[in-house]
């Protein structure tokens, strides 16, 4: 049967070619989080264990001139450190440029793990206004079951985070046993 | 005078609910009657001799005859004191959420931390926390305008953001530092914060005062500067000391008044803060 | 995305349904069906469309139950909700999430189970805009249904929104784009601003952007409400704006025949959270004094609205309603989930469509690795990694019919298109047999609780 | 199941009966003349029996009452009680939730509650909360005055059209009758304007209220819809209003009723409101004697009063404009809902005290009129409800009414304003209620108003909704006894409705679902379809929803109780 097709491995980003080394190794920054219509478009279609979600969601959206300081193109990997945690992420160019300083995470639990839980008493936890380091990595960036294991550690007795990150991937389909596997 | 001393045997991860243990419920509680309690842990009742050994000492004929004595880590036991009219409680530990809520007198002191909510629409009586609070220290229910109305609240630490919010009577005196929105909502009463604050003391205040002797981080536009003065009298209380006083919120026609220590805050006074020694007040100074 | 033929290979169109995707709840959708699947949508946004051509690879079709080796295995229905219904019976502070993805027929069943239980019903207001409801509560509420904006409004506010990626139906159907009654050039007879920190899309297609510098949504809203007081400002950039800028800004509300302020999570997840809000609303109460003005919140899910509408009639309570103690009651910091959850407060967690493990920060989620999940989902998703039961429930708006609330508060019946997986269930069974199975299992009548000692859950 | 109340005091005013001791019997749902020896029998021996209560105006379901609940929790927290193994949990007092409005009116011993003010756009929401509200039935008035379809009509004074649309209407919404609010003036609001006095115009819209209220009541009467209009008169709340109400109500009384079953053909709620003499609040008084005069003197109006009952409460109208006047008073929060191209509606929260002048005035004008009017049947008790007050205060309101001495009391011991005395008649009022005054105030004379041949009285047939008071009527003295009556009428011994007994002993015992009241127009089907083939091109381009999506569906009504009317053409 013939689907309409809303798929897109990739949000579309401005090019940039950046040729030269960095010249810093840590940028420091003001992190935001929240949705933009790819990542919106991905998870709502359920397709979180994809590469899709991945490339959606875990991503840092940078101004070209902070991606120039770090020496980072699009889709290079870079590792994200706030006081709350710390995760790697793809870099990408962002859409809203220029917002030098500021870098965007969408929603997602590449987000999550960055984020701040405090309310303040006031029922949200702080998304947005983040302080936040920026580095170049060589990490992958893990895919939405790899990293929820990781994580939370809910099924798993490992827990070295360096272990975890080497595990055999979970894939990007859904994992469980069937009832006719066990017959 | 009957003294009652709760001895903390084990902790929950559930917080327990105080509400139904105030001076005015237990004055006339023998043993049995703590040994039959059931206190709320979510949506079931535990006994309550399970958590704390009771230990009674004298007799009572009002609540106000009343000491409560905590021995323990209190950070999961809720409302403290709260609705309390008379006695005295002391919190040796932590305390959790809505300490001394809604009460209308008696004492209340916690040696240790607070967490939000302390003193929450307190009308009257005493409240002090050697430690640090969290947010909405002395301040109103969701979408309620008349905060605390009376009484007194003494913060030996820091306070949190939004302390004193909706405040309409009554004084906050805040030893340590406070975070944002002091007195947002204000309208009567008085917050002596002695340490710094973080920015917007006093957003949509109507009245009342505000006196900050450490340092300011960011004002609001909807505050005017009126005046340098020296020594101030504010709300029957006298202040020693330089301070620079504005009005606001001008955005709602407020006439809330926020004192600055003008030395920790010279800054903000531009060029007279270099020459205010020479001038007795602004306007002398904005005049010539 | 490369160019794709139009479909027109299907059976048969279905009309006029509602997408359940965000809170414009758009009810003009002409869904193409062939074999009883979805395979086109017609006038969807890029959202809509998508969600509602859903990942068939990704769909929960089978009750399932984590196993002793932590792998989830497919279970028959009756294991599966007796496995829930155990857990729920037991729970001493359970929390039952979600719901702005179902339909209120099923919420109905929700708070029917939560109130016997003495649960905290809460939903995800909680982490988009609770502070909001906050603000309300404070400030009041002056709105309007977007048919208003559609024929009246010339000047629209889009403050911490970005409806082009988050609502992108938003401006063609309701706000901007649309010809009205009184507004028959469409764009060219209104004014748009976007207030944001960042020039968003939906900055580029406005007039007028105003980058106010992050975090300093407070101190701009005040000087705009001291602007319109008539006072002058004393500082040269407030916020990140210069001066003359924020006075152009406040004259031309004031000159509006009709404005709106659409605003969203920009405000809401700030430092100032429920301030900056606070003081917008107070700043549209203000400007009423000289035209009209009136607000919407950009809600994101389709019925997170129809939640804290049906929370509002039943409990007296918007959202964060704790019946653990027999009667409704709501505190911020006290009975909603993110500060429940990081203060290790509950014992067992349900989430009934909504994902906690996409959108909960890592504080909160680390909760919910140590205790009892149950997801009822139609999706596999994040929390579905961290769950102990998943029950497949069937999609609102597509195979099964409810109502819904818009932003604006307009019902909406979404009605029924295609018949569900036969293996799935209506979340609205769902949780009414659960419901029943929990009453069976607490033999004690309806009462208000007492001593049910069960320390082994603590 | 069959059932005989033994022995009590019945007023059934409907039925002339004024206090007589006599058995009331029920069978399988409905009052009968005679039961079996197997009925049941409850004792209520000297006991006050009366058939249940009808309100004839108050705000229970709907968008704008959810909206007070959301934002107002410190509303909803001072009500809170414990569920039981009977009824949920309840929470509020001026604004309850659904559980608890329907308990609270059942422990009154009412049966019936109009809600006055449905948004069309927003019918589904009214009905879906009127579903949540157990043991009463509601009929709901859908809210004609600022209809941009009803401007269009009435300008060309097409009452053919009108009529056809309203009775269309009446089928969409599930409505019961035509409400009008605020007539122009909140089609003004949508542009932060308002209309002043009858003859005004709203801003692009060639049409004055009185030209609107004139072919509403027309085209009411045309239908022969068994509720008459039912108006909320412009400058609500505005000191100097009387003209306006006045001449509202006088410019219809050329309409020819056609409705054997009421005898209105105007009712104007809250009265109280619109009585105020004066040029501003310095120096307002009451206009109630006025009001009251020249209803007296005529016989197609009826009112309810809107009585203050100097709590703090929460106004909702649909009254927009009045609304944000009042939060420049007060300052507190202000909410305002408008909905497209139908009406708008305000909420703002209110503290009457009586010690503030105003609110004393308007406490007094209410029980002015409740005694200036002579005939009780054309004055019904309400607080508009939570405008005036909340509606657990009726039992209040009916021992004022019952007692000069506590009114004397209040106003000499300076319980209330001194102004009590030099701007209002009332210390010059020694009438008081008696128990069939109070039965035909709030059960008979609503009933008759709204056209119930179901409901109201004890005549066998009707349902049977019987309340019965802990007041022994031929013991008691109302005037001295006023707070053994106001409790007394608090509470019931039994409320019956539709012969389940709902409250026994002054506890709920059951929970029933509750059924909402609706007016089917037949034999316009064709008229009804040209309109609607009319309006469609409108209606396709500019409402925000489709119109599939417009009307009520029978999955949000419970149970209906329909009501079939005739058309004459």
């Amino acid at each position: 049967m013939h689907y309409a097709n809303t798929y897109l491995e990739k949000p579309v980003v401005p090019d940039v070619k950046i040729n030269k080394e960095g010249s810093v190794d840590v940028l420091k920054c003001m992190l935001n989080t929240g949705s933009d219509i790819y990542q919106g478009a991905c998870k709502k279609r359920g397709s979180t264990l994809k590469e899709e979600y991945k490339n959606a969601s875990g991503t840092c959206y940078m101004d070209p001139r902070d991606m120039e300081k770090l020496g980072v193109n699009n889709w290079d990997t870079v590792l994200v450190k706030t006081d709350w945690g710390e995760v790697v992420v793809s870099a990408a160019a962002s859409r809203d440029a220029p917002h030098e300083g500021q870098v965007f995470i969408c929603k997602g639990p590449w987000a999550n793990t960055v984020v701040s839980a405090e309310t303040y008493c006031c029922i949200d936890p702080t998304y947005k206004g983040i302080h936040c380091t920026v580095e170049k990595t060589d990490k992958k960036v893990l895919l939405m079951a790899d990293l929820m294991r990781k994580n939370y550690k809910k099924w798993v007795d490992e827990d070295d985070d360096e272990v975890l990150e080497n595990m055999p991937s979970l894939g990007e389909l859904p994992v469980f046993k069937r009832k006719e596997q066990e017959d | 005078m009957k003294t009652i001393t709760f001895n903390q045997k084990k902790t929950s991860a559930i917080a327990l609910e105080f509400d139904e243990l105030r001076p005015d419920d237990i004055y006339t509680w023998e043993k049995a009657d703590f040994d039959n309690y059931g206190v709320p842990i979510g949506n079931s009742r535990f006994p309550l001799t399970d958590y704390f050994d009771i230990e009674i000492e004298g007799e009572a004929e009002s609540p106000d005859d009343v000491k409560m004595i905590l021995n323990g880590d209190m950070g999961r036991v809720k409302y403290i004191g709260c609705k309390m009219s008379g006695g005295e409680i002391i919190c040796n530990g932590d305390a959790d959420i809505h300490v001394g809520a809604e009460m209308t007198g008696g004492k209340i002191f916690v040696n240790g931390n607070v967490e939000t909510f302390a003193g929450r629409e307190m009308a009257g009586g005493y409240l002090e926390i050697s430690g640090n609070t969290k947010e909405f220290c002395g301040a109103s229910y969701m979408g309620e305008w008349r905060g605390m109305t009376g009484g007194e609240i003494l913060v030996r630490g820091n306070a949190g953001k939004q302390c004193g919010e909706c405040l309409s009577g009554g004084k906050i005196t805040v030893l340590g530092n406070c975070d944002i929105l002091a007195g947002i909502h204000m309208a009567k009463g008085l917050i002596e914060i002695h340490g710094d604050v973080n920015r917007w003391p006093g957003g949509q205040m109507k009245n009342g005062n505000i006196v900050v002797h450490g340092k300011l981080g960011r004002l609001l536009e909807g505050f005017v500067l009126d005046e340098v003065v020296t020594n101030p009298e504010i709300d029957g209380k006298s202040f020693e000391g330089k301070f620079i006083k504005y009005t606001g919120d001008i955005g709602l026609n407020g006439k809330g008044s926020l004192y600055l220590d003008a030395i920790a805050n010279r800054d903000k006074l531009g060029e007279y803060g270099e020459h205010d020694d020479e001038y007795t007040s602004i306007r002398e100074y904005r005049n010539l | 995305m490369a160019y794709e033929a139009p479909i027109t290979d299907y059976d048969h169109i279905v009309e006029n349904c509602t997408c359940a995707f965000c809170g414009c709840n758009c009810d003009d959708l002409d869904y193409l069906v062939k074999d009883g699947h979805v395979v086109a949508v017609r006038h969807a946004c890029r959202l809509g469309a998508s969600k509602i051509m859903e990942d068939l690879d990704q769909r929960l079709l089978v009750p399932m139950v984590r196993d002793d080796d932590g792998e989830l295995k497919e279970v028959d229905w009756d294991t599966a909700l007796d496995k829930a219904a155990e857990y729920i019976a037991n729970s001493i502070r359970p929390i039952f999430y979600g719901w702005s993805e179902t339909s209120i027929e099923c919420m109905k069943e929700g708070v029917a189970l939560g109130e016997y239980i003495g649960a905290v019903l809460d939903n995800q207001a909680t982490i988009c805009h609770g502070p909001s409801l906050l603000a309300v509560q404070n400030a009041g509420y002056p709105v309007q249904t977007l048919g208003e904006v559609q024929s009246r409004a010339d000047m629209c506010v889009f403050s911490g929104s970005n409806p082009m990626n988050s609502h992108p139906r938003h401006l063609a159907r309701y706000s901007v784009f649309c010809r009205g009654y009184f507004r028959t050039r469409g764009r060219f007879d209104r004014t748009v601003v976007t207030m944001d920190p960042k020039f968003t899309d939906t900055a580029k297609v406005s007039d007028l952007w105003v980058g106010f510098e992050q975090n300093g949504d407070y101190g701009f809203y005040n000087a705009i409400r001291a602007v319109l007081k008539g006072k002058e400002l004393y500082q040269d950039v407030i916020s990140g704006i210069p001066r003359e800028d924020i006075y152009e800004l406040a004259e031309a509300m004031k000159n509006a025949e009709f404005g709106t302020l659409f605003f969203g999570l920009g405000l809401t997840h700030t430092l100032s959270k429920q301030r900056s809000i606070d003081i917008a609303i107070k700043m549209i109460i203000d400007l009423n004094k000289f035209t009209k003005w009136g607000l919407t919140p950009m809600r994101g899910h389709f019925n997170v609205n129809g939640f804290n509408i049906f929370m509002a009639f039943e409990s007296g309570f918007p959202l964060g309603v704790d019946y653990c103690r027999g009667y409704p009651r709501f505190l911020s910091g006290e009975t909603n989930t993110i500060d429940l959850l990081t203060r290790g407060e509950c014992d067992v967690f349900m989430v009934v469509a909504a994902d906690p493990g996409a959108h909960y920060p890592n504080g909160a989620v680390q909760h919910l690795a140590k205790i009892p999940v149950i997801q009822v989902d139609i999706h596999w998703g994040p929390s579905t990694e961290i769950a102990d039961v998943v029950l497949p429930g069937s999609f609102i708006g597509v195979e099964c019919g409810g109502t819904s609330y818009r932003m604006d508060g307009v019902p909406i019946y979404m009605k029924k298109a295609i018949d569900k997986p036969e293996t799935c269930r209506d979340d609205e069974w769902i949780i009414r047999e659960l419901k029943e199975r929990v009453m069976k299992l607490r033999e004690e009548p309806n009462v208000a609780p007492k001593y049910v000692p069960n320390p082994a859950a603590l | 199941m069959e059932y005989i109340l033994k022995n009590g005091i019945v007023f059934d005013p409907t039925n002339n009966v004024k206090g007589e001791k006599k058995d009331v019997m029920f069978k399988d749902g409905k009052i009968v003349e005679q039961v079996s020896d197997d009925a049941k029998v409850l004792d209520v021996t000297d006991k006050l029996v009366m058939p249940a209560g009808i309100d004839p105006h108050a705000h229970i379901a709907g968008p704008k009452l959810v909206v007070g609940r959301m934002y107002r929790p410190e509303d909803s927290r001072r009500g809170a009680t414990q569920k039981t193994s009977v009824i949920r949990g309840e929470s509020g007092f001026s604004i309850p939730s659904c559980p608890a409005t329907g308990y609270r009116y059942s422990r009154m011993g009412y049966g019936t509650v109009v809600e006055a003010a449905m948004p069309p756009l927003e019918g589904k929401h009214t009905h879906e909360e009127i579903c949540a509200i157990p043991n009463i039935d509601v009929p709901a008035l859908p809210l004609f005055g600022n209809n941009w379809f009803v401007f269009e009509f009435a300008k060309e004074n097409k009452i053919d059209e009108l009529a056809a649309f309203i009775s269309s209407w009446l089928k969409i919404t599930k409505g019961y009758g035509v409400k009008i609010v605020n007539p122009c003036g909140s089609e003004a609001w949508g542009w932060g304007k308002n209309v002043h006095g009858f003859d005004d115009k709203p801003p692009y819209f060639d049409v004055t209220s009185r030209e609107v209220v004139k072919a509403l009541a027309k085209a009411n009467e045309k239908l022969g819809l068994p509720h008459s209009i039912h108006i909320h008169p412009n400058d609500l709340g505005h000191p100097g209003n009387v003209p306006t109400t006045l001449e509202t109500l006088d410019s219809i009384k050329d309409v020819k009723k056609n409705a054997g079953v009421r005898d209105q053909t105007i009712h104007c709620c809250h009265l109280q409101f619109h009585a105020y003499q004066g040029n501003s609040w310095k120096d307002a008084s009451s206009g109630a004697e006025e009001i009251a005069k020249y209803i007296n003197s005529t016989d197609h109006v009826t009112c309810d009063v809107g009585q203050v009952t100097l709590d703090e409460t929460t106004t909702m109208t649909a009254d927009a404009p009045m609304e944000y006047d009042l939060y420049k008073l007060s300052g507190l929060k202000w909410v305002n809902k408008d909905i497209e191209f139908e009406t708008a509606a305000g909420i703002i929260p209110v503290i009457y005290s009586a010690k503030s002048p105003v609110n004393t005035l308007q406490w007094a004008i209410g029980l002015e009129l409740f005694l200036h009017i002579d005939d009780p049947w054309k004055v019904c008790l309400t607080t508009d409800h939570p405008n005036a007050g909340p509606f657990q205060r009726y039992p209040r309101i009916m021992s004022w009414l019952m007692s000069n001495t506590r009114r004397m009391e209040m106003i000499e011991n300076g319980e209330v304003h001194k102004w009590v005395n030099s701007r209002t008649t009332l210390p010059t009022i020694d009438r008081e209620y008696d128990f069939n005054d109070i039965a035909i105030i709030s059960r008979a004379a609503p009933a008759k108003i709204y056209g119930f041949e179901d409901r109201g009285a004890l005549t066998p047939g009707y349902n049977a909704d019987i309340a019965v008071y802990d007041i022994k009527p031929n013991e008691i003295d109302p005037s001295k006894e006023y707070e053994a009556i106001e409790k007394g009428f608090s509470l019931t011994d039994y409320t019956i409705k539709d012969g389940k007994i709902l409250v026994k002993d002054k506890e709920i015992v059951q929970v029933k679902k509750s059924r909402t009241i609706w007016t089917n127009v037949m034999g316009l089907e064709k008229e009804e379809q040209a309109v609607i083939d009319g309006i469609m091109p409108f209606f396709n381009q500019y409402y925000s929803v489709k119109w599939e999506n417009y009307p009520v569906h029978d999955h949000y009504l419970s149970d209906p109780i329909r009501v079939d009317v005739q058309a004459s053409k």
